[in-house]
């Protein structure tokens, strides 16, 4: 606990130091260089704490007469261990790719500041500390995302980002006023004791889900994610995406699990619904970007989709007191939590890696980088495999244990259930399959191809710091993969409080195979199948070139016999994701094509137009701004009247009072 | 643990040898039926032997991965297939993977082909790959689905186990079961590219798919495509052997004289899918690109029901 | 404490809200400053009567004050100020004289219906002179309300100041009644200055809603 | 002359007397800060040493928090003042006659709420109220520009007739007590009252608490009373923005507060808590609404205070140990936040020559201290941690939801409201294209900015750590209110 403690203050102390430091160029390494040493620290004693009795701290400050409460158990160290490795890898990232900021002073203070807010909202152990880490954390984000503040674009991001941020901040200070009481238990051990009526924990479970869903990006509160993350520096939009989300996860998880107790089977069904949405909803709108960075974004908000579900599952086990199913479905949420902080923020480091070498994050403008940036070319190629789920990487072993979970158990009790489950499965495996399309899409038109602008000729590739960021991401996005196992036993002392079981221990398994339940029910083993994989493929190798043709020869490229040198003759984003946009787009976002081809002999070009709208915008958001904006025209006259209309009013108030008093007595 | 090992071998040994005899029997039977002799059945190994035997002709901005991703493909359908019994269960490696891992190795074969068909920067690539992750997305969500059905039915996804229980346990016919039989069905058609998706004889622009992709490859890259397409084609077939057809597969630890009756059946249902799969081909025209989705929406929605059924179905 | 003395406070406060009808009434500037004239002298009367009784000195300080400074010193400069600015002489009503007696009716009413339940007064008679004093204050603001003229309106907050000093003067032994009166003298006097100073012609405010759209709209 | 209350209370009118005679601007803005100094000084003597309660005067742990604080905001007030008014004399918008003028009349409105504040006596409380309130209303009109005549008498008319609601209220008030306390001076001193108050006649209190809420809520420009502020604040010199919305505001918050305790002790009168939630919540939704449509940036954070009136007699209304300690603190914060705003926003003025919020872009590029000061400026008043505000409206939020859920989601609401606009204007103005001027402002400009950010490192320490006897001494304040 002292040694977080410690890293804390070393955090914020770096942030007062960043504002005298942006000027000099030592300041970005010694606010990076000390930010990841104490995310490493974090990183350890997040490690040290899974399976360890739960520490706590009280200090004396925050909000008198409770003081801030601090306690770092299994739950907290998990998602500790996330924003160390997170945290870590933004900042050795950051040390090369800070070089090329041009407002250093913009970032510096606020980078271990949001660092330190995320770290402070795990450890928080009443109500008031964590709210405060929470806001913190947004605000310091925000401000990150301001660091860009030229392009009108950056502004309504901001704008929209901190708004909902606030309005996530405020639901759960509703939630925890309801579990406080009217005494102000805002400790959580009193909320724990404290047992409130149904009806209480139900509106408390509904206001949680708002708040951390705003937070996490769930649909359909998600609409500040696509524009927040892509405006803020990448490496901070690495944090936003692969860490603060995680933040949010855990915020639910604290409340729902730990202060609520146990979760109500209609709340699984609640959870399962937005968690399926979402996760179509996302990668739906993610393969149709066009910004590399904002396609990211998208993608994110597909996973956080993705771990809902799983947290669903887990609380409709629960419900039903099916242990095993509980912790293989909590598992599996921790596990992609963990997966998608590592390949979420090895992409965006790439992004950023793309956005130095060529200046721009356009898909269209964008190919053939595999050339000019081999290294990046190879842990980006890493990177979207495993956010597509191939196997033998991470991604593919966290979405197998969630498929486990949903085939686990289909005799649920509850109609609800019944009827959710099948259906959250069919949308997972859409889900991954559409991600997948997106991913081919994203590697094909930026590494792939011949390059669609000179910047993107002319690229270079990024510095030895930033390539080694990426490699170290990449080769952990391996690692997690081929040794599930021991992640998921890892996990077990977190999970077991709060599933009441905890999944088979893996680490007895011969080749460490990964078991669900019981090796009846089905294995995976991704060490084996990557042996295999890579061994048949070396044999083949090796077996055709000694029996068949070796040599080589290059040529022009066929391409039917026609072959056109203009790489624009090359199919762009927009051709690739045309048959999705089709198929699923018309149906989600009303997406319309509208082809005006000129007549033989008109020499004009033709012209494509698209467009598609966002239901979730149109239905929920605009109107209420609508709302606003009337209410305040209208009311925006009660600024000009005469001031004998104002002296009316205190006249009118002045009668009105007096007669309720005549009519009170 | 020997003759494990040994009938592991033997099973990865005999896909790989079988595979192109089985291309050869489709293409055969729709010669047949077409009233012409066609080639024979052992023209793919002929094929293969010339394709290895010729030089690469690399397009000139080909990058490292389009020389790797013929070797990933054909490594990861291999394996699959090598997980699939067969003509036996309980195979010593099965537990390395189930159903989902075989669907998901498939899915990284493909992922592979179409990155290695955007690589080179054609038009025609980039068709190929798009028109492909179109059909993908719906297929594998089918596959998936089907997938599920079987597993719950079974209460496992270990290929082994779901054969032993539809051998042991009566199963019965149930509706889900059908379901989930039609919806493989079409998955294998969209999968391997043959009518009504796609044409693997075609090379008119418009309407390819999987020859769009592989346009610009030559020599052995090309041939380790076709190959690893003929294993594909086997493993559907296989699949469909063991998961609704499974009589006949040896258990683990029988003798060689079972084993030898099992792969004799095996080859018995290889040759009825074929002619099946060839007069199919010729019966139906091939369908516009963007009809395939509503084709393979059916199966999704035919796997999806299938599960709902079972689930609602289960314990009350 | 003998009856007749309070029959006559009594009477003197009456008067002065017949005064404020009185006012409500008026149609011609004049003729209202006339009528606010009649009205402090009504108060100034009630005030010494008030200082008689409670054998107060210090309240014929507020008497003289009422006296010579409402009842003259405020008409004639109001006065003057119609005349220099040329302000023309009817009152422009919001909703017609007969209306605003009726509301002034209905105030006189509440007021009454407000302090009934009150019993803290050793009498009735006192509480009904607490209740006028409030409706000559009600009326007042009703005056200020419903009268477009800068004029006229001042003049509705020096009858609702008048009822205020009525008020504190019939609450007996009430302390710094003087003072109080001396500070609203000085407020009144700011009143009538600034409207002399700002050129406030018809309306209270320096202009009608629309200019200020024009002027302000862009610093709202 | 040891006795610090004598010196709160004489060191400004001194200073008045004096100032009216110094013509030099620089010696009298430095008097003016040196009086202020003073005063504040000799507020803090009032912790240690307290007068013994007179007919006249009363210091009491209430009234102290009153006091100090607003010793200490006039006194960083005065700082910034002596620079503001120095680039405005350099600009000619004023004249060393209107500067004399305008020290005057600082000194003399400080005297009338230290007065109102330490006054014993309900009568001389109103008429401190009434002194202060008349010389805001001249220094308002300082800049004789149409607007700003126009905001003073506004503000003059509608103060005037809430003084003379207040003065009915009071000597209804007195009515009330005569019978009980006896007739004279006594039914009129404070503490005399709110030991007798439990048998006051409760109809009467009634009534007097009805016409005390409108005459001085329309001082706290509680809606529907608050017309006159946003132009009052808009137009006049922006110290006197920032002591309107940072203290004279406070003042009659705390007169209506002292007449609340008399109502609270009768058990008979009607609560006056509902009145005050009601009033609260609709004041903060108003401002939440009106503060859209704002251009000019002054008369936004005057709608903003507006809205933390509507917070803080929410709090009091409430009331219970929570609730009032929620409502001390979240006054306090208010002040010094809003002032260092204003503190902040005049400046922005100065440089950029516009308080059109269109015309002002970009400023953390231009201005990084001014920027970077208004960006912390809006985050703390918006409640964001770490700043204090949130505290307070942590407390007010989860104790509201506790007692009454709907009024809580109200609340959320308006600030949600209150907090989309504000953030709105803050980006366009704090960032985006650099709009307005340049110029790196005067001289003394660099200096300035230490009031400004004096007050937000304040804000900033109280968001985190309240030190203990503060607390104490706050949740004593807070029993005493009830």
């Amino acid at each position: 606990m002292t040694l977080v403690w410690t890293a804390l203050a070393a955090l914020g102390v770096l942030a007062v130091l960043g504002v005298p430091l942006a000027r000099r160029a030592t300041g970005r390494w010694v606010v990076y260089g000390g930010s990841l040493l104490a995310c490493l620290v974090l990183l350890w004693a997040g490690l040290a704490a899974l399976d360890a009795p739960p520490e706590t701290l009280v200090l004396p400050v925050g909000l008198p007469w409770t003081g801030a409460h601090l306690r770092l158990d299994a739950l907290s160290g998990a998602f500790l261990v996330l924003i160390g490795v997170g945290g870590a890898g933004a900042s050795l990232f950051a040390i090369g790719y800070g070089r090329h900021e041009h407002a250093p002073a913009r970032v510096l203070p606020f980078y271990p500041a949001f660092l330190a807010g995320m770290a402070l909202v795990v450890l928080a152990d009443d109500a008031f500390t964590f709210l405060f880490a929470w806001e913190l954390m947004s605000l310091a984000s925000w401000a990150l995302v301001m660091a860009d503040h030229a392009p009108d674009a950056t502004a309504r991001a901001g704008f929209v980002y901190l708004v909902m941020a606030t309005f996530s901040g405020l639901a759960l200070l509703l939630a925890f006023g309801l579990l406080a009481g009217a005494q102000g238990g805002y400790v959580f051990a009193q909320m724990r004791a404290a047992h409130p009526a149904p009806w209480i924990a139900g509106l408390a479970f509904a206001l949680a889900l708002v708040g951390t869903g705003a937070k996490a990006g769930l649909v359909p509160l998600q609409v500040w994610l696509p524009l927040a993350h892509p405006a803020a520096p990448s490496h901070v939009s690495a944090l936003m995406s692969g860490v603060m989300t995680k933040v949010a996860v855990y915020g639910f998880l604290r409340i729902v699990f730990d202060l609520l107790g146990a979760p109500l089977w209609w709340q699984a069904v609640l959870v399962l619904l937005l968690g399926g949405i979402t996760a179509v909803y996302g990668v739906l709108q993610a393969v149709m970007q066009r910004d590399l960075k904002r396609l990211l974004a998208c993608s994110t908000i597909e996973n956080i989709g993705i771990v809902f579900v799983a947290i669903g599952l887990a609380m409709a086990f629960r419900a039903n007191g099916i242990a095993a199913g509980a912790a293989l479905a909590l598992t599996a949420a921790l596990f992609h939590c963990l997966n998608h902080t590592l390949f979420k923020s090895l992409l965006f480091q790439v992004s950023g890696a793309v956005l130095v070498a060529t200046g721009t994050r356009d898909l269209e403008r964008l190919g053939g980088l595999i050339h000019r940036l081999p290294v990046t070319a190879v842990a980006a190629l890493v990177g979207c495999a495993a956010i597509a789920a191939l196997p033998p990487l991470n991604g593919f072993a966290s979405e197998w244990l969630i498929f486990q979970a949903v085939l686990l158990r289909p005799d649920l009790p509850q109609w609800g259930l019944k009827l959710m489950l099948p259906v959250d499965g069919a949308l997972l495996a859409l889900a991954a399959a559409l991600a997948a399309a997106c991913f081919v899409r994203a590697y094909g038109i930026v590494f792939l191809g011949r390059p669609r602008s000179e910047a993107a000729a002319a690229a270079h590739e990024v510095d030895r710091i930033s390539r080694a960021a990426m490699l170290v991401f990449a080769a952990l996005c391996a690692l997690a993969g081929l040794f599930p196992g021991l992640v998921v036993d890892a996990l077990a002392p977190v999970v077991q409080p709060f599933a009441g079981g905890r999944m088979p221990v893996q680490g007895g398994e011969d080749w460490l195979t990964l078991v669900p339940v019981d090796a009846a029910r089905g294995t995976y083993n991704g060490l084996l199948v990557g042996v295999f994989i890579l061994a048949s493929a070396a044999l083949t190798a090796a077996v055709v070139h000694r029996l068949g043709s070796r040599a080589l020869r290059r040529a022009p490229a066929w391409d039917c016999g026609f072959p056109d040198p203009r790489p624009d003759t090359q199919y762009s984003g927009d051709s690739f994701a045309q048959p999705l946009r089709r198929v699923f787009g018309t149906l989600a976002f009303h997406a319309q094509e509208r082809v005006d081809m000129p007549r033989p002999g008109d020499m004009r070009a033709a012209v494509i137009e698209k467009s598609a709208r966002d239901p979730v915008w149109d239905l929920l958001y605009a109107p209420v701004g609508t709302l606003v904006a009337r209410v305040s025209d209208a009311m925006n006259v009660l600024q000009f009247l005469t001031i004998r209309r104002y002296l009316g009013f205190v006249f009118a108030m002045l009668i009105v009072l007096l007669l309720a008093l005549t009519v009170m007595q | 643990m020997i003759p494990a090992l040994l009938v592991q071998f033997a099973q990865m040994m005999l896909v790989l040898a079988l595979a192109p005899l089985l291309t050869g029997v489709v293409r055969k039977v729709k010669a047949r039926l077409q009233r012409r002799r066609g080639a024979s059945v052992l023209q793919p190994y002929r094929d293969l032997r010339r394709l290895l035997g010729k030089d690469v002709v690399l397009a000139e901005n080909a990058s490292w991965l389009f020389r790797v991703a013929p070797y990933a493909i054909f490594a990861a359908t291999w394996v699959a297939a090598a997980l699939v019994p067969t003509f036996a269960t309980g195979l010593i490696f099965s537990w390395t993977g189930d159903l989902i891992v075989i669907t998901a190795l498939l899915g990284g074969a493909r992922f592979a082909l179409a990155l290695a068909g955007m690589d080179v920067g054609t038009s025609f690539g980039g068709l190929g790959a798009s028109r492909e992750v179109m059909i993908a997305s719906l297929a594998e969500p089918a596959m998936l689905m089907l997938v599920f059905c079987v597993a719950i039915v079974a209460g496992s996804t270990q290929l082994s186990s779901i054969a032993a229980h539809m051998l042991t346990q009566p199963v019965g016919l149930r509706v889900s079961l059908a379901l989930a039989l039609v919806a493989l069905c079409i998955v294998a058609v969209a999968e391997n590219g043959r009518v009504p998706v796609d044409n693997p004889a075609t090379h008119l622009e418009l309407t390819m798919v999987h020859e769009a992709m592989v346009l610009e490859y030559s020599g052995r890259h090309l041939a380790m495509i076709e190959l690893a397409a003929a294993l594909k084609l086997l493993l559907f077939a296989s699949l469909i052997g063991c998961l609704f057809f499974p009589f006949g597969l040896a258990h683990a630890g029988t003798d060689p004289a079972g084993y030898l009756l099992a792969i004799g059946l095996w080859l018995v249902k290889l040759l009825v899918l074929a002619a099946l799969l060839g007069t199919l081909e010729l019966s139906i025209a091939k369908m516009r690109v963007f009809r395939v989705p509503n084709f393979l929406g059916a199966a999704f929605m035919f796997g999806l029901l299938g599960v709902l059924l079972l689930f609602v179905s289960r314990g009350m | 404490m003998h009856g007749l003395s309070f029959d006559i406070a009594h009477m003197l406060a009456g008067s002065l809200v017949l005064v404020s009808f009185l006012m409500l009434y008026q149609v011609r500037l004049t003729a209202l400053l006339h009528a606010l004239a009649l009205h402090a002298l009504v108060l100034a009367a009630s005030v010494a009567w008030q200082a008689h009784i409670q054998d107060a000195p210090h309240l014929y300080v507020t008497a003289a004050l009422a006296l010579g400074f409402k009842a003259a010193l405020i008409p004639w400069a109001l006065r003057r100020i119609v005349f220099r600015l040329g302000i023309h002489r009817e009152i422009e009503t919001v909703g017609g004289i007969g209306l605003t007696m009726l509301a002034g009716m209905a105030l006189v009413a509440l007021s009454l219906q407000v302090m009934l339940p009150v019993t803290a007064m050793e009498d009735p008679v006192a509480r009904e002179d607490v209740a006028l004093a409030l409706s000559v204050v009600l009326i007042g603001l009703l005056m200020m309300v419903t009268r477009r003229n800068a004029v006229s309106q001042v003049v509705g907050f020096l009858s609702l100041e008048n009822g205020i000093i009525l008020a504190a003067t019939g609450a007996r032994g009430m302390p710094l009644v003087v003072e109080i009166s001396v500070a609203f003298s000085v407020l009144i006097a700011f009143i009538v200055v600034g409207i002399f100073l700002f050129r406030i012609r018809e309306r209270f405010d320096t202009v009608d809603v629309g200019a200020l759209d024009a002027f302000r709209g862009g610093r709202a | 002359m040891t006795d610090p209350v004598v010196l709160v209370l004489l060191i400004p009118l001194l200073a008045a007397a004096l100032l009216v005679a110094v013509p030099r601007y620089r010696l009298g803005a430095a008097l003016n800060a040196a009086a202020c100094l003073g005063t504040f000084a000799a507020s803090i003597g009032l912790l240690v040493q307290r007068p013994a309660t007179g007919a006249y005067l009363l210091v009491d742990d209430l009234n102290v928090v009153f006091v100090v604080l607003n010793g200490f905001v006039a006194a960083t007030t005065s700082l910034f003042s002596a620079s503001y008014v120095g680039h405005e004399l350099a600009i000619g918008r004023l004249t060393a006659r209107h500067l004399r003028f305008y020290h005057a009349m600082f000194q003399l409105m400080l005297f009338g709420m230290n007065l109102a504040l330490v006054a014993n006596n309900i009568g001389l409380m109103w008429v401190a109220v009434e002194l202060a309130t008349l010389t805001t209303v001249l220094m308002v009109g300082l800049y004789r520009t149409p607007e700003a005549l126009e905001a003073a008498w506004k503000y003059f008319i509608l103060g005037s007739v809430g003084i003379a609601l207040a003065l009915f209220g009071t000597i209804l008030v007195y009515l009330a007590a005569r019978p009980v306390v006896g007739e004279g001076l006594d039914a009129m001193v404070w503490t005399t009252l709110l030991a007798h108050a439990q048998d006051f006649d409760a109809p009467l209190l009634d009534i007097a608490f009805v016409f005390l809420l409108l005459g001085y809520g329309t001082k706290v420009g509680l809606v529907p009373l608050h017309a006159w502020l946003p132009d009052a604040h808009a137009e006049g010199p922006t110290p006197i923005s920032a002591v309107l919305s940072g203290l004279l505001l406070n003042v009659a918050l705390y007169a209506l507060l002292r007449f609340k305790m008399l109502l609270a002790v009768n058990p008979l009168a009607l609560a006056p808590g509902p009145l005050m939630i009601a009033l609260g919540l609709l004041s903060v939704i108003f401002a939440g609404l009106m503060l859209y449509r704002r251009r000019d940036i002054k008369r936004l954070f005057a709608y903003s205070s507006i809205e933390h009136m509507g917070i803080i007699v929410f709090a009091f209304g409430l009331a219970g140990p929570i609730g009032n300690f929620a409502g001390l603190l979240q006054m306090t914060m208010h002040s010094l936040t809003k002032s260092a705003i204003f503190f902040s926003v005049g400046h922005v003025a100065q440089v950029k020559g516009t308080q059109r919020i269109g015309e002002i872009g970009g400023l953390t590029e231009t201005h990084p201290l001014l920027g970077w000061g208004l960006v912390a400026g809006v985050a703390a008043i918006v409640g964001l941690p770490p700043f204090g505000v949130f505290a307070a409206e942590f407390l007010v939020v989860t104790s509201a939801f506790a007692l009454h859920p709907v009024l809580a989601v109200g609340l959320v609401v308006g600030l949600l409201l209150a907090f989309g606009a504000l953030l709105l204007r803050l980006t366009q103005v704090a960032f985006g294209p650099v709009r307005g001027g340049t110029a790196a402002g005067l001289g003394p400009l660099r200096m300035a900015h230490l009031p400004m950010f004096a007050h937000l490192a304040l804000v900033l320490i109280a968001g985190i750590w309240l030190p203990p006897p503060l607390v104490a001494w706050f949740q004593h304040v807070a029993e005493l209110l009830r």
